[in-house]
Parts: C-alpha cells; structure tokens; sequence
C-alpha cells in the first residue's frame, strides 16, 4: 500500500516529492495545470486539499485560497471529481488534505468510502489529534486508507513516540512552528527532532518546511533526514506568479 | 451539578474536546496542567478575587428594577451589573484571571481575538497591568466598526491587527490568533475570550467568570429573600452567562435562559442562534472544539448577523450545547428591533444602559416577567455597559444631532 | 476639623453665602431644612449608601499603581476608583443624594446645570431611577462638543437645553438652571453638580460627595498600612477633592493637594486656576455665591479655558477657598499638554483610563512621587473615567485612523 | 428724599411709573432716545441698568441686553457717564440696577461715592438679600442712597415682614416668579400676596410683572395695590421692534 509505494520511490530516488494544491484555487482548470506539470517533474504524492472556510492550521496563501475557492462555489463533489480523474490520469498517488469538520459532517464512513472511490490512499486531518481519531481511523483502514498522523517540533518525545505508534502510511513531520508557508529556517534542536523521529519511525518521514529550492532537498535527503520532501506553498506561488511555464522550470532547477 | 466531570475530560456530553494543529499539543498540554494546579491551589483563588477586588471594583451588585417591576407588573426584576466592571463588561473577569495564569507560567506576551472590541479592551488592559506584551487580532469590518474600542486598545500599548480573510469578523480574528499562537507559543498566551475553544478554555474561562455566579447566589437570596425562579443571561461564546449559571446550576427549581442573537430573523445569514429553536446549527467542529456551529450541508460555516457584535458569532460554549442538549438551560433568541426597545425601556425606566449583548438577556427577561407572578423573582445578568455603543445605537434609533455631529466632528462643512 | 460650623451659617471664612434673587428664597430655605433634618436623621444616611452600594456599586476600590510606583521609583501611589462608580464618575453620589432627598421633598421634577455631561447624565440617570421629570441645562459649545453625553441624556429620558448666551459652556448653564428655578421651584428642585452655589448646596453636595473620603480612609490605611502622606484631586467647583479631602481633614499629617485646569498656560483666558500661584483670581460673588472667581477689574467673568470640560470653570468651591486661604489645602495647576501625557501614563502602565479632568490629579501627584521616599504614600482621587473623553483625547493625542473613522461614519466618500 | 418724591407723584398721578434700560444696550446713543421719550411720558423713575456677565435674574431679553453691552466694551464709568448725564437733563430719578458683584470689586464705599456724583437717588441689587447687605446699607446711607428692597410672592408672610422693616425709599414688590421678562398671568393667591405686602409697607410700593397695557396699570392703581408700576421688557421690546417713534406711542397708549 502507501508506505510501500513510498518506500520503492525512495529506494530509487533518494527521496520522494509530495506536492500539494488547493481544489479550485485558483481554479479547477488551473489545478489540472499543475497537476500535469507535478505528474511530469516526477512528483509522488499529491495531497489535494478540500476546501475549508475556518482554515486554522493554513497560513496566508493556503487561507485566501481556501476562501477564494469556496466563494467560487466550490463543494466536496468537486474535489472528490478531480481527485478522481487526477488518480487516474496520473502516475502519483493522491491524498486527501482537509479539515475535520469536512469529514466529520459528510460522516467519517460515508467520507472515506466516497475518498477511495475517488482513488485516494489516504488522508492528512491537520486539526484532528490523536485523542479524537478512532473513528476516523477505523473508517480509512476499512477503505484502505491511510490516516497520516502529523508531529510538530514542539512535540515532547513522549509525544512523538506515541503518535509514531499509531503512524500508518507515512508520518508528515512538520518542521516549522506555526501555519503552511510561513518562512522558519531550520532552528537549533531541529537536527534533535529528525533523530527522535527516526528513532521512533517504523513508517517514512515527510518533512515540510517550506521549500523551494535545490539545497532544501538535498539537506533533507543528507543522512536519510527524510523519505518525502513536501512542496506547497512554493508551487502555488510560483504557479500564481508566473504560470503554468514558470511552475515547469520551478521544478525543472529543484528535482530535475 | 459538576459540568466539569466528564469520563471524558474536556467534554461535555458529545460537545468540547481539543481538535488542534499538534504544533500547540504540548502548549496547550502545558496550560491545563497549569490551570489544574492553580485550580488546587486556594491561594490562587484567593489572589484572583483580591486583584478583582482591588482592580476590578468587584464584587458587583444585584439591582432591584423597581419602576420596571411595578410598569410590567409582574415577576421582581433583579440585575447583575457586570456593567461596572472595570472596563465595562464581565470580560474583565476571566482576563484578570487568565493575566495571573500567565505569570505564573513566566509567559511575556499575550494574544487575543476580539468582536465587539470589549475582550479586547479587557485583555489590552490586562497587559498593561500585568506587563506583557499584548496583539489583539480583530476583524477588519469590526476594526472599522468599532473604531473606539481600536483606540483604547491602542492607547493601552497594543498592537491591534486588523484581519482582512473570511467574514472578516469575530470567527477569523480566532483563527488568526490561533496561527500565531501555533508560531509563539514559547513565549505567548492565547487569552481565549469566551467559553470556547480547545480544553481547558471553556473550563478556564468558565472557571473565572463562575465568580458572577457566586457573588449573585446570596446577594440576591439576601435581597429577594429566596432564591431566583429564573436567571437570564446573553449568549455569545457564553461566557458571562456560564459565569451566571454557575451560581445557580446546583439548584433545580432555577431555570436558566440563555438568550442568543435573534438578528433580523431566524433565515440563513440573518441571526446568531444555535441552540435557540427554529435554528438550522448543527454539531460541528471547527475552531478547536466541537459543538453547535451555524453551518451548511458541507460544513462550511454561514454568515451571522446581529446588532450586537459580542453575539455575532458561529459556535458557541460546549458546555452550554451540552446543558441545552439535557434541557437545563433554555435557549432563546432576541431580535435586533426588540433589543433596541428593551434597552430604551430600561434606560428610561432604571437609568442603566445595558450593553446591546446584554439587552438581549432583557428583552426575554422583560417578556417573561410579565406573565409570572409578583412574588417570583428573576434575575438578568448585565454583562456589560451601552457607553461602547453609541455608534451602533445612535444609528439604530436614528438620531439626527449624532448624526449632525459626526458630520462636524469629520470636517463636513454643512450644505 | 468642621469646616461646616462657621459662626456664620453657610460661610466659609470670607466665602460662601447665599446671593439669590429673593424669589428663591423660600426654595433655598426649605431645601435647607430638608437637608438639615435628612442629616440629622440617621435613616438617611443608611439608605442613601444603601442606595450607593445596591446601584451605583460602590464602594469603589483603592488601587494600589505598583507599576507607576517602581518606574517612577518614589512614594507609593494609590488611586481612589470613581471611575468605577455607575455613569463613571464621583457626580453620582452627590445626585443619588439629592434624588433621596428630592424625593422627601415631595417634589417631581429635577433640572441640573452640566458642562462635560458628566453630571447631566448622572442627574439624568437619577431622574430615571426616581422617576421625576428632568431638564439639564447645557452651554451650546458644550452640545456640540459633548455630544454622546447629551445623547444619553436623552435616551435617559432628559430634554437637553442648548444655552445660547454668554460663553455658551458651563457657567451660562448654571445662570439659566437658576432662571428656570425661579419660575418652577414649586416642583422642582436645582441638582447642583458641585460643591458651588448658594447655601446649602456647597454644604449638601460636600455631605453627599464624604462617601469618598469616608471610604478612602479605612482602606488605604489596611492596604498601605498607614495613612497617605498626600491626597490629590482635581479641582473643577471641587466636589470631587471635597468629597476625598474630607477623609483626611483631621489628619494634620496628610498633605491635601487641589488641582486645577492650568490650560494652556497663566495668561488671562488661556486656564480656569483659581487658586494655583499665579493666577489672577479674586474674590467675587456671583452665581448665588461668594468665592474666588476669574474676573476682571470690574467684575466681569473672563473666559476660562481647559482640555478637560468639567474643570472648565470661573469660580470654584468657597470651602476649598477657605480652605486654601488658611493653607490646608495646597493648589497646584496641570496643562492640557501634561494631561495628556499623565493620560497615557496611566494607561500604558496600569491599565485604567482617567478621565481628562482626573488626569489633572495624576499630573501632579506624579509629578511629586519622584521626589518622594519610597516608604511614603499619596492618594490619587480618579474621579472618573475617560472612555467619555475619546473625541477628546483623539484629537489631543492626533489619531488618523479615528478621523478617518469619522469620516466613514458622516458617510464622507474618500477623496 | 426718594421715598417722598414718590408719594408726591403718587398723590399728583394716582400710579408712579418707573422705566428700565440697560446700559450701552442696544448703544448709549439709543439709550439717550428711550430716556428721552420716558422723559416726555412724564415717567417717575428710571433703573439704569449695570451690564453683568451673569445676570442670573434676568430673563433672555435682558440678557441678551446685559452681555450685548459688555461685547462691546461698556464699562462701569460708562454707566456712571450716562447716568450723571440723565439725571441732569430729564426730570425722573435715577436708579442703579444690577448686581452685587459690580458694587463689590468696587468697594461698596466708592461705588455709592460714584453713584451719588452720578446723580442717583438709590440701587436695586437683585442678587442681594437681607442677610447679605448690612455693608451696603450703610454705604448707600452715608451717600443719601436707598437701597431698595425686593419682595417676591414666593416669600413667606414673615420674610415679607422682615424685609419691609428694612425697606428704604420703596419696596420692589416682584409680581411674578420667575426672571424679569416672563409672562406670568396673575396666579391666584397674587391679592393676598398684595395685602400682605400693603399691612406691613411703611414705603412705596414698586411692582413689576411685564407691563405692557393701560388695563396694567389701571388693575395696579385699583384699591391702591401699587404706587410705582415698573415697566422693563415692554418699553425695550418695543424700542428694538419700532424705535423711538413706537416708543413713543407705546407711552401714549399706556401712560396718555
Ligand atoms: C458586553 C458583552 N456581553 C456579552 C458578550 C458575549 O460574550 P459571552 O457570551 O462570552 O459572554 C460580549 C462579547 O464581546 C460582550 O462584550
Ligand atoms: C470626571 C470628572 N472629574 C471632575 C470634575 C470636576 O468637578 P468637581 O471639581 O466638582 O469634582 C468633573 C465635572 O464634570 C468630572 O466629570
């Protein structure tokens, strides 16, 4: 399943990419965009975030989009739909990326029936803690999925080791403080935090911390400090600041 | 009755809990087992009334309505008045509390959303007080309609960042604070204004305000010589009617009444009521908890509208979905046009002016009262004082003279 | 020391009296006795704190300024909280006083002078409570600057007499009070705002106003553990310093220090100091009473001019003139240009906002903590609070954003 | 002296009268022509009013008048002027009206000093009362001056008896509540009030109470209720509505 597709990625590569979009921002047309250019460069994973209007773990860019898309009129019915076609028609694997309540108000089974007829192989519920997933968690594994528990670098070891426990698919290892997109260099005690991780993972380690260039990678990639390489905010910048060709050589300098 | 007590901690019934980004896990993991040990500490308690006391002008008094008692001529109308509060509103109450938390836990600075600006103001207040330094996040359509609140928080050395996503109103402010707290957490205190929010808030800010509660349990069984047949209370986050309840949720023959924002009427996008019948809200989660939220099919959260800022908002207390849910306390909703009558009633009548949240405690109060008895008795909590709405008011009423005043006051050369 | 028990009933050393037109006399005599027998009659005085404590929430709280006290690194300063007091300010005691005693009068309708508002909206409210008819009298320049305040005069249920002649401010207001006295004493009594006027009202209003003093004492004294070394208040008619000073007249060891409106600076117009050094006062007799006032050489009323409307005045208590005449009481003045930095002070470092008349008192009183030892204390009268004050003190203090706000509310399109 | 020129006139006429102006209002020069005309009218007595800044017991037209005046510069030395100047031209007597704080920076002394080398018979010090005014009395003795004591309808039996045991010249006998100027019809209890005053009135009785009609006067005159009718607001009223020439026929009406 998912950590095995992860896994094989980053045996042959080094390290696997997950990128990220924002369904209908800035529009769905504008996200098949993307996505084509994400399937070419040779990115592994999407997480296709659904839209949500109280985006509290999101940032600026995320926020707007979040907001810009469901004034458009966007509902859960399209993003299932381009998650669908995206699974189809592409050659990386796509995940769910949302807010709680989303799921919780489409029912937790009912959610994940409707994610895996959609062809996605997990979930990322950044406002959903360990203490309230049980339910969540048995809904995905029922339909195959994975729920991908997130650990923060303010998280005591205790923490890490508990949530590692429960990791299925691959652990999303935030390495910033605060929200999606905002510009933290790595701080002193982040090294600590990969080993602690790594001391615990018995799943792959995604990390994001905002990246947008060559050397990011690479310093990830250095003593194995993680599987999966996550790019958000730096693709719909680039896509919203200089299009579809600017996104192509974006990637071209950073994974080419 | 221990609302606080739950199998499961920070629950009330199916409502509360804590859905946060696991970057403010350990922060908020930290602030319980703060707010647990000043809670088993008795001098902690002791330290809080003494600086209400001292700082606040606590406690405050139970008016007895006497014109309007005698006018409606029913039940005896007795009010709280949170109005006298340092800073006009019972918000004082759980900042000042929150301000002792905070140094206890060696924290320099403090965040806060705001609505209407009065938990603004409070918390503004608080950090000049106590020191810290102090970001308010508000609204942008509530900065420009609340300019004088702006002001004073200003002038009391905050930094009020004016949020320009969503509704750009009270819900936005939250999620705005809640993103820097997930970057500040190190050195920040989230000051939580309202009964809401992640665990420990609605048990933290209910916890402070409970000293409405308990200074009016025997003021008014002194006054009224028995104890209230029904206790009134506006219900925004609902906090200061958690802090009235409080006193009084132990005694079964004291029904309580949250009173919610009835706005132009009870159609998608026109009110704030989400316990209140005829209302669409269901059980959500957003904000950090669960509990009854004014949203759609999908979950997307709506519109809400009220005269009163301090009501205009989405969710509302666990607890008291909670307490709706097993039928202790009623829920009711007030329209903008009754609250603006009630408030000129009670000013003419009493020469009080209550805040246009806490008129909305009134109008029910006020309607209620007519049908019961002389010998019963009710009692209003007055969260906070009208002085703030002038703007807001003077609009409703229509006065031609604010009007002509503000004109001059801008510059406006008459035509 | 009773400085009410001259050999010459209602004089104060050379001032006081009562210089009225003959038709009131029979008024001033009856509310004399009135006055007298409610004084006498211990009843009185336990339902009018009664009164106090059930709707104006008193007693108000001494704070202790521990962050002014260590940044300034002098005496202790201490702050009597009026602005705590309903309606925020100390004018409330006096009217509540005389709603009780109008009320034994039998008597059904109350007009009072107001230059700030203050004390319009304190009678106004009382009105309303009492349930009696009422008219304040107010300088047009007043209207239009003071406009909330007469708004909420109004919805209390006042009508609001725009005073055309003379200066147009506080001083006309009282002439016209007076005229219209003249026609209606049958039922209506004269709420004078301060401790000026003709016998009994320096007396009556200094009776109501010893709430203050009588509070401040016994408190002060458990918090500091001694009493203070100095007492500071404003000085507008000095109702507000006779209400405090009273505490501590027999206290031979405190200072007691009046502050007056030094405006703009000493030159003639530009201040209302009627007392400080340097002022040209004299005595005179005018407005029913005998006392310092600012006049010319023949007698005739100067302008007067402060940052703060309630301190905007040309005469001033006779007792505080007596009292200043044999150096009990020491007058200092404060500028509208210090004002405004005390103001700020007070806010950033503790909090609370005084009103711009109050201000004057902080002015001075940290002025002198400076030089103070750290083991000495002072009292700071606030005798009110400022959030009236915010067209003010944004205009003093030159904020865009409030300008820019006014503009949006008189619906001005942006050039 | 004042006293018994008013009961000569009261015995030639049946009803003195006694005009009013304001000083310096609306001019000196216009003050000339109102005394000029009260002159020919044949009016008894004329109170010259002092301008005050706070003229608590004047109503709005006088007012008015008072700070009117003082805008324009009028000083006490003015007043003095015009009244040295009236007392010697027209044939009436001179009172000075105003208030007590006027005689008071002046020194009480030198004020009557003044007042006698202007030509004046006495002073009427509305703000004045008995308890008050044992200073003044003995200035205004030594000078030959009556200082006239006012008595209102709100009095008490006694305190009418008491101030008339003091009366000098005559009694100003106010006949309406209120400032001057209002239009206060006869209450009831007024006959009364005019018995009390006539039991125990050694002097003179002047009263005021907005005289603007001969059927006024004529109810003064009936049963002796009064020896002097004040007119004030009447005479200035119609001077600022139609000048001298309606002054004029406003005293033919009433006094012709
Ligand atoms: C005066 C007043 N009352 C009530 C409220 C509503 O809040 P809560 O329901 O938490 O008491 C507010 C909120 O700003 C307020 O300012
Ligand atoms: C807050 C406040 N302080 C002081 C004063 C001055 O009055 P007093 O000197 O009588 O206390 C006023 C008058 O309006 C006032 O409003």
């Amino acid at each position: 399943m998912l950590e095995k597709f992860v896994r094989e990625r980053v045996n042959t590569k080094g390290i696997a990419v997950m990128g990220h979009i924002v369904c209908g921002y800035p529009s769905f047309e504008a996200n098949m965009e993307i996505l084509e250019e994400m399937d070419k460069a040779g990115v592994d994973l999407v997480e296709m975030q659904f839209p949500f209007s109280e985006p509290i773990a999101d940032g600026p860019l995320f926020l707007t989009a979040n907001q810009a898309s469901l004034d458009k009129g966007t509902k859960i019915a399209d993003c299932f739909n381009i998650m669908k076609e995206a699974s189809k028609r592409f050659s990386f694997k796509t995940l769910m990326m949302g807010y709680y309540n989303t799921v919780f108000k489409a029912g937790e089974v009912n959610f994940c029936e409707r994610l895996k007829a959609s062809g996605a192989c997990g979930l990322i519920v950044p406002d959903l803690p360990l203490e309230e997933d049980a339910g969540l968690v048995q809904a995905a594994e029922v339909n195959n999925l994975s729920l991908i528990r997130l650990v923060a670098p303010t998280n005591t070891g205790e923490r890490i080791q508990q949530i590692l426990e429960h990791a299925s698919g691959f652990v999303y290892a935030v390495a910033r403080k605060g929200v999606t997109g905002s510009k933290t260099k790595f701080a002193e005690g982040m090294e600590e935090y990969f080993q602690t991780i790594k001391k615990y993972a018995s799943v792959p380690v995604a990390v994001g911390f905002g990246i947008s260039q060559r050397a990011d990678l690479d310093y990830l990639k250095e003593q194995g400090r993680a599987d999966i390489a996550v790019m958000g905010t730096a693709i719909l910048k680039t896509y919203l600041e200089s299009g579809r060709e600017g996104l192509a050589s974006f990637f071209k300098n950073i994974m080419g | 009755m221990d609302v606080f007590n739950f199998d499961k901690k920070g629950y009330y019934g199916q409502y509360g809990g804590a859905f946060i980004p696991e970057v403010l896990k350990t922060t908020i993991d930290e602030l319980t087992a703060w707010f647990e040990k000043a809670k088993a500490d008795p001098s902690f308690w002791v330290a809080y009334v003494d600086l209400l006391h001292e700082y606040c002008g606590r406690p405050t008094p139970v008016t007895h309505l006497q014109n309007l008692s005698h006018k409606i001529g029913g039940a005896q109308i007795y009010v709280k008045r949170e109005d006298l509060n340092h800073t006009g509103a019972h918000k004082a109450n759980n900042v000042m509390g929150q301000g002792l938390l905070v140094k206890r836990m060696g924290k320099t600075r403090v965040i806060a959303e705001t609505g209407a600006g009065q938990h603004g103001v409070a918390t503004a207040t608080m950090a000049a007080r106590f020191g810290f330094d102090c970001t308010i996040y508000m609204g942008d359509v509530d900065v420009h309609r609340q300019r004088p609140n702006v002001f004073w928080m200003e002038q009391l050395g905050a930094t009020v960042v004016p949020v320009k996503t969503g509704q750009q109103t009270l819900k936005d402010a939250i999620s705005d604070a809640l993103r820097d707290w997930a970057h500040s957490m190190d050195t920040t205190h989230y000051v939580m204004g309202t009964v809401c929010g992640p665990h420990p808030f609605p048990e933290m800010v209910s916890y402070f305000q409970s000293i409405i509660g308990l200074e009016a349990l025997p003021t008014i069984k002194r006054m009224a010589g028995k104890l209230p047949d029904r206790v009134y209370a506006c219900v925004g986050g609902g906090s200061n009617a958690m802090g009235v309840f409080q006193g009084f949720l132990d005694y079964d023959s004291v029904e309580l009444i949250g009173v919610e924002a009835g706005g132009s009427g009870m159609g998608i996008g026109q009110h704030a009521a989400r316990l209140a019948k005829g209302t669409t809200a269901s059980a959500g989660v957003a904000q950090g908890y669960k509990t009854a939220f004014l949203q759609d099919d999908e979950g997307q959260m709506l519109e809400t509208k009220s005269v009163a800022a301090g009501l205009d908002y989405i969710g509302v207390s666990p607890i008291l979905a909670h307490l709706a849910e097993i039928g202790r306390v009623r829920f009711e909703a007030a329209t903008d046009t009754e609250v603006v009558e009630a408030l000129k009633m009670v000013m003419q009548y009493e020469g009080i002016i209550p805040a246009l949240e806490s008129a909305h405690a009134f109008v029910q109060g006020l309607k209620e009262a007519a049908d019961m008895k002389k010998d019963e008795v009710i009692l209003i909590n007055q969260s906070g004082r009208g002085d703030k709405d002038i703007f807001t008011v003077a609009e409703a009423i229509g006065d031609p003279a604010w009007d002509q005043f503000l004109r001059e006051k801008a510059g406006v050369k008459d035509a």
